[in-house]
């Protein structure tokens, strides 16, 4: 309610790509707190500047959780809430794992086959919401259960070993197409580009922010909602199956119990950046520099040393200045705070 | 190179986990024998016993952050064996403590040496858990039923803890009848007396109660006293030490437990990390750092008594 | 009148729990003509034109498209018949721009269908928008316009589907009149390319601008049918309410204190407002007029502390206050009736009876903080009686109202608080006459009791009837107040218009 | 949209009672799922039905769970959501054990001060979600990692054991006043029926709903919005603060670790008993159903002794079809269904 406001109402004229810039990386305030916490830590500890730091720390520990952010970004876009992308992710893990090495799959169809089994649980998750209309938060606690005990009775509790048998597995997370970049990071780049795509030029993506900003209205409109939702839960479905490759991948084995609170983790980083829980907005960009706070601040921490204890009330803390301050910038700027 | 005696050596030691007591026993011994080695240790370890990732980014960190040594408890037995060869090959040398990486097997298919590692300084859990079966069929004459109540269905301790168990009373102690094997996940003190609760109803003949952590014994010790048994009528021989379960042991709640050396387990470590950089000694492949099983009779004997903490 | 018949509706028949919306009702539409449907708040002319666009299901009752028998059961069939429909509520998406909006469902698509053709769209949008003489931009996100440039985007979106049949509920309750007649001219247009129009509107006189045929509905059944050319708009309101109502009175010599109860000096915001002063007597009707975007609202909201002001004081009594919040004006005993009911008004999903008494809870509790359910009830119920509001109990969920009968909750709402200054926003917005009527009198009366109001509305004769002053505004600034004696239609709208010599946000 | 809607929006009448038992017990698909878990269980084995597996088996393991869901149950109302009662709880736990042993207080004032403790968390959450206008999700994300992290340190990691000074703390949970009925189950009680009270008879309640219903409509209505969402925040960790009390009276010893992935199993209770996680609308009773539904199932499935990773599959497979079943009966009642 300023006279910032103007400018956001403005034709945008012929320069479409300062409006991508402003859409997509104009987030000032989360990129801000990142580049803040990130200078901390260099000050603190030059090593954490190292590349070794940054691209094997940080960058490869935000593919996962990066991953399943940015599936859940759709999901949460709509309105919606996925709670299974942890334990989903160690599902397709293990069916993975038991499919590529019983068949022998090269690296490729392994990929792929990941991706197709997360996205026919997604799509389970799309189909439980719209034909026996449960909200989203039900169903997919429901499947999160089930995921997490199917899980562990598909790999008989044990993790499955990706032996050397299978090969080049190994680098299709930490292998290096470009040379000191880790594939897993490539991965996690073209997957929020794609994701981005999607999400701004396709019409999934417009349906996406649509039935999240008025389901009723969207459905009036003819769109036929319920076919869209599946396949928005599917596509985090898939982005939650990449995740379950790259994961094995870095780890050289599925495990079945690895997942759980992942979820909440995603969520998390879609929040903070800046996507809303009610709906209706949400960018890619937002999430990948979300889980990329998430990601520094932790590294940071243990690098710095700090007890365990004190990581938690610290992250807490960061939380709260971050969101915050991404508030304050976006109310000074007179955007709607979600 | 070997190292000046006088210069403070920096060891990163990368456990399971930071903020359980056990762990917290295993960093004080660690700590312990650092200051008398003129050493400087950072513990740490992830939030929970099922996140290997987050605790082979940490073994990432250590490794980056260039130490005289580390020091690694194994979540992810195979999965870490890339991490280790970069730190062979960062000249960081690594002892492992608790548990081994290599193959799925851990300590037992160690063999005489790793490649990446000196060696280990552990605790055999599954000896450990025979020991708490042949204690448990001791206690009810060989028969009956008996429940295990485990800490976690996943990690390798945990299971060693309970198949030692299991299968010892299954080959030794035929008598017994075991129940379906219950977790209370991550050692959740208040689902491990709902279990137990659930058990003592449906099964008025239970002899005994094995619980693979210290959660889960109090947690049974709760359950006992929920039920109002007295003191004995039902056998309970819980895992590990802390103030609650050691008061248990002493009121007669619970019969006995199992604990390991913790400490020995971080002080051995950080012995033979120090004495390897500094003095190039080779330590042992394996130093198995043992473990006692202790009752309201010998909990206050010293060798009891220095392993257990509260 | 040898034009084809479009949609042919008899015995149609709905049900609502204790409702009977609609009973045998029938109703027909020509290619090339504007019906329009009249009625009281609640008489069932949107739950007949939700039946038509496929929202409702009839229970009973036959529908003819183009001379055949059809069941529409969902929108999306009546779009592929070519029926669209704009919502009497808006049914916007509003994180979407003007032209997602309109498109949406339809958007240009890139071969190979998966990737949206912006440009094209935004293209499409802009052209429709020109074609309609709508000023808008369709790269507005919709949630930040306001509700008449909101209703224009459900205006584009309903044409764009160039379909045979558009159904107007309610169109024009948010617009000025410039607006409106630019939509006329809309209509004119569909009309004159063989397009069938059903027209609903509480805003008679339009009818004899538009319409060629008006049907009467009343309490849920058919009255009659009658030609625009052959009947007049005193008839038409009597076979709707039953009874004559009086239209385009002045108020008579009414008594208004010298007492100023309401002090607004030199108020200024960041956005708009610059610079307003004015007074507010006890027992004094003020109206403000003024175009759409003129900032009436906004000094409405600014007043209530809904939203900041930069600059300016407020004085109740004489004694200034520092209004931080809407809990602050509300407890120095100011109301805000807004021109939005379903976004600031009402708890769409809570019954009749919590509605109304929401500003005054604490009244209806003891001290221990314990409901006075009883007192509450009696409240509500007395309130239904009062304002007339159409439902089978008090217990009735707002959200299952007509539009009408949801305003009036609102209004029974600030009458249950029991304020001494009443902001009242658009109050008859969708109201019935009959219903406009009681709310004009019971606007009189609260003044006769001492209260003093500020009525915004874009209606001038609405305006001009109720108010002791006229306040008017242009552009954020207070161009005028008149005097009711001295104000007519013609000078409002040249204050109104009177833009500074910075000629700076001319819309 | 039906002829069995009548009755759902039909006024009263006269009978109030009547209203009541229809809005608090009429949750009849619930129940129902409830009783059909429960008589199935009895079939199986039929001591699942005695007094002392339904009293210290299945009642006893619904307190803790039940009582932060009724914390929840208010916060989820108003539209938002707290993740931090399990944190918190642990949190509270901690303080009021080493409060209690060192200042030697009686099991009176301990409970009492749990209670504060915990409504002072509680108030901290309101406060970040009004002063700072963040939203729940993040301001509860924060506080439940700030209280993980402070319930360590308080701690120093290890449990507080309640030695047996602290007279008859033992009986605030398992003690009995009604002979045979042990205290917890009766705090539970007390607690839902309090609340209940709070949520539909008093001033507090009421703008719980009109804050879930309509948060701007109601601050333009002149309520102040801000103040009631701490103090419904606050309540919340009220019932956090008994939580932990029972809790710790449970176990003997207040455990730091013990609480993380409550805030889940509460919120699902909470959603399972029929409240939208949209807000505006909820009872307590559903809760209460909610949370004895998960509660008769796991104590049924351990004494059928199913592997736990099975149990994991059938308590995802229970909560879709009990709530599935709630929605069927809602909507051949007429009621929406979120
Ligand atoms: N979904 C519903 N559930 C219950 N009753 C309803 C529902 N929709 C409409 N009604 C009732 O049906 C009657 C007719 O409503 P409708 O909206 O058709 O009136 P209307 O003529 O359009 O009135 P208005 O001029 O106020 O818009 C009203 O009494 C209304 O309360
Ligand atoms: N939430 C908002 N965000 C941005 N601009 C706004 C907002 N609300 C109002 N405006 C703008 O403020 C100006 C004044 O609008 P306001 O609603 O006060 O006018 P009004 O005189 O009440 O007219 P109306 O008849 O449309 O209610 C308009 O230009 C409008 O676009
Ligand atoms: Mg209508
Ligand atoms: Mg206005």
């Amino acid at each position: 309610m300023s006279e910032a406001t103007k400018s956001a109402n403005q034709p945008e004229g012929g320069s479409k790509v300062a409006a991508l810039v402003r859409r997509e990386l104009g987030r000032l305030t989360a990129v801000a707190s990142l580049v803040v916490i990130f200078t901390f830590f260099t000050i603190m500890r030059p090593v954490f500047a190292s590349w070794q730091n940054v691209s094997g720390g940080i960058l490869m520990s935000t593919t996962v959780i990066g991953l399943l952010a940015i599936g859940s970004t759709f999901v949460i876009i709509t309105g919606g809430i996925d709670l299974s992308v942890g334990t989903s992710m160690a599902l397709v893990a293990i069916i993975t794992g038991k499919t590529v090495m019983a068949l022998d799959l090269n690296v490729w169809s392994g990929i792929l086959f990941g991706m197709v089994v997360g996205g026919l649980l997604g799509a389970v998750n799309g189909l439980l919401i719209t034909l026996l209309k449960l909200p989203p938060f039900i169903a997919t606690l429901a499947t999160m259960k089930g995921a997490q005990g199917l899980a562990l009775i598909v790999s008989d509790l044990k993790p499955i070993l990706f032996t050397t048998d299978v090969k080049g597995w190994d680098s299709i997370a930490q292998g290096n197409i470009i040379p000191n970049f880790p594939n897993g990071v490539l991965i996690l780049l073209v997957a929020a580009i794609v994701g981005s795509i999607i999400l701004n030029k396709t019409v999934l993506g417009r349906y996406t922010f649509a039935i999240g900003s008025n389901t009723e209205a969207t459905k009036l409109s003819g769109v036929k909602v319920n076919h869209w939702l599946v396949a928005i839960y599917a596509l985090c479905g898939v982005y939650v199956g990449l995740a379950a490759v790259v994961m094995t991948s870095r780890l050289g084995s599925a495990q079945p119990d690895l997942g759980l609170g992942y979820e909440l983790e995603a969520i998390a980083a879609v929040i903070i950046g800046g996507t809303s829980l009610l709906g209706g907005k949400g960018t890619i960009s937002g999430t990948i520099i979300g889980a990329l706070i998430m990601s520094v601040l932790i590294n940071g921490l243990r690098i710095l040393e700090l007890q365990q204890e004190w990581q938690y009330v610290v992250v807490g803390a960061v939380i709260l200045l971050a969101v915050y301050g991404d508030n304050v910038r976006r109310r000074r700027a007179g955007e709607s705070v979600n | 190179p070997v190292q000046a005696a006088d210069k403070t050596l920096k060891i990163e030691l990368i456990s399971k986990g930071e903020t359980h007591q056990f762990w917290q026993a295993v960093k004080k011994g660690a700590q312990d024998q650092a200051k008398k080695m003129n050493a400087e240790i950072n513990f740490v370890g992830p939030a929970a016993e099922t996140m290997i990732d987050k605790q082979l980014e940490m073994l990432d960190t250590a490794i980056a952050k260039k130490p005289d040594a580390i020091g690694y408890a194994a979540l992810g037995t195979t999965q870490s064996l890339t991490r280790l060869k970069a730190a062979k090959d960062a000249g960081i040398p690594v002892y492992q403590f608790d548990t081994a990486a290599d193959t799925p097997g851990g300590v037992k298919a160690l063999g005489p040496k790793s490649d990446y590692a000196l060696g280990v300084a552990y605790t055999n859990s599954t000896a450990a858990g025979s020991l708490a079966a042949d204690k448990m069929a001791a206690l009810i004459g060989n028969k009956g039923k008996v429940l295990v109540v485990g800490h976690s269905q996943t990690n390798q301790t945990g299971i060693d803890r309970a198949n030692g168990f299991t299968n010892r009373i299954k080959a030794k102690h035929k008598g017994i009848t075991l129940l379906t094997v219950q977790y209370a996940e991550g050692g959740d003190a208040l689902k491990a007396q709902e279990i137990v609760s659930a058990a003592l109803v449906a099964n008025k003949d239970l002899k005994g109660v094995y619980g693979t952590n210290e959660g889960v014994s109090i947690g049974a010790g709760q359950a006992f006293k929920a039920a109002k048994l007295k003191n004995g009528a039902v056998k309970l021989i819980g895992f590990d030490s802390g103030k609650q379960q050691m008061a248990n042991i002493k009121s007669g709640l619970q019969t006995g437990a199992i604990t390991q050396s913790p400490m020995g387990i971080g002080a051995k470590t950080v012995e033979a990390l120090v004495n390897y950089v500094r003095n190039k000694t080779v330590p042992k492949n394996l130093i198995d750092t043992g473990f006692y099983y202790y009752d309201k009779s010998n909990i206050a004997k010293p060798e009891i008594a220095g392993n257990l903490y509260e | 009148m040898a034009s084809a018949q479009l949609l042919s509706l008899t015995g149609i028949s709905k049900e609502f729990p204790g409702v009977k919306a609609l009973q045998n009702v029938r109703f027909d539409l020509n290619e090339g003509e504007v019906h329009a449907i009249v009625g009281e708040n609640g008489a069932g002319k949107s739950t007949l034109m939700k039946i038509i666009s496929g929202i409702y299901k009839k229970d009973s009752g036959e529908i003819l498209y183009k001379g055949k028998s059809v069941s529409i059961s969902s929108p999306f069939e009546a779009q592929k018949l070519g029926i669209s429909i704009i919502h009497q509520e808006l049914n916007l998406m509003p994180h979407l721009t003007v032209a997602e909006n309109i498109f949406i469902g339809r958007e240009d698509r890139r071969p190979g269908r998966v990737f949206l053709d912006n440009s094209k769209l935004v293209d499409g949008a802009t052209k429709l928008l020109k074609e309609l003489d709508l000023n808008l931009d369709p790269n507005a996100i919709v949630g930040e316009l306001t509700i008449a440039k909101q209703q224009m985007v459900e205006i584009a979106k309903a044409v764009s589907y160039r379909g045979s049949v558009i159904i107007m509920d309610e169109p024009t309750s948010s617009l000025t009149p410039a607006e409106t007649e630019s939509l006329f001219k809309i209509i004119r247009t569909l009309k004159a390319s063989g397009k069938g129009v059903v027209y609903i509107s509480h805003r008679l006189e339009e009818l004899e601008k538009i319409t060629d045929r008006i049907s009467v509905l009343r309490d849920g059944e058919y009255v009659q049918t009658l030609k625009t050319s052959e009947t007049s708009i005193p008839e038409v309101i009597s076979l709707m309410v039953g009874r004559k109502v009086a239209q385009d009175q002045r108020p008579e010599n009414r008594k208004v204190s010298s007492e100023v109860v309401l002090r607004v000096a030199n108020i200024s915001d960041r956005h708009l407002l610059k610079d307003i002063s004015f007074e507010l007597r006890k027992g004094e009707i003020l109206g403000f007029a003024g175009l759409m975007g003129a900032g009436r609202t906004e000094l409405a909201r600014v007043i209530m502390g809904a939203d900041p002001k930069n600059v300016g004081e407020i004085y109740l009594h004489g004694k200034e206050v520092k209004i931080k919040g809407p809990s602050d004006a509300v407890a120095a005993g100011i109301g805000y009736l807004s021109e939005d009911r379903k976004r600031f008004g009402l708890l769409l999903g809570q019954d009749i009876t919590f509605n109304v008494i929401l500003s005054s809870i604490p009244r209806f509790s003891n001290k221990f903080g314990f409901l006075k359910v009883k007192s509450a009830t009696g409240i509500a119920r007395g309130a239904i009686d009062q304002l007339r509001v159409r439902t089978p109990s008090e217990r009735q969920y707002v959200k299952n109202l007509s539009g009408g009968n949801q305003q009036k909750v609102v209004i029974a709402k600030w009458l249950t608080r029991d304020c001494d200054v009443l902001i009242f926003d658009e109050p008859t917005r969708g109201i019935d006459v009959g219903a406009k009527d009681e709310i004009y009198r019971l606007l009189t009366k609260l003044a006769e009791e001492g209260k003093s109001i500020i009525m915004i509305s874009s209606e001038l004769p609405e305006v001009l009837r109720l108010s002791d002053r006229i306040a008017v505004m242009c552009n954020g600034r207070l161009t005028a107040i008149l005097d009711n004696k001295d104000a007519t239609q013609t000078n409002i709208m040249e204050y109104a218009t009177k833009f500074s010599e910075d000629l700076t946000a001319v819309n």
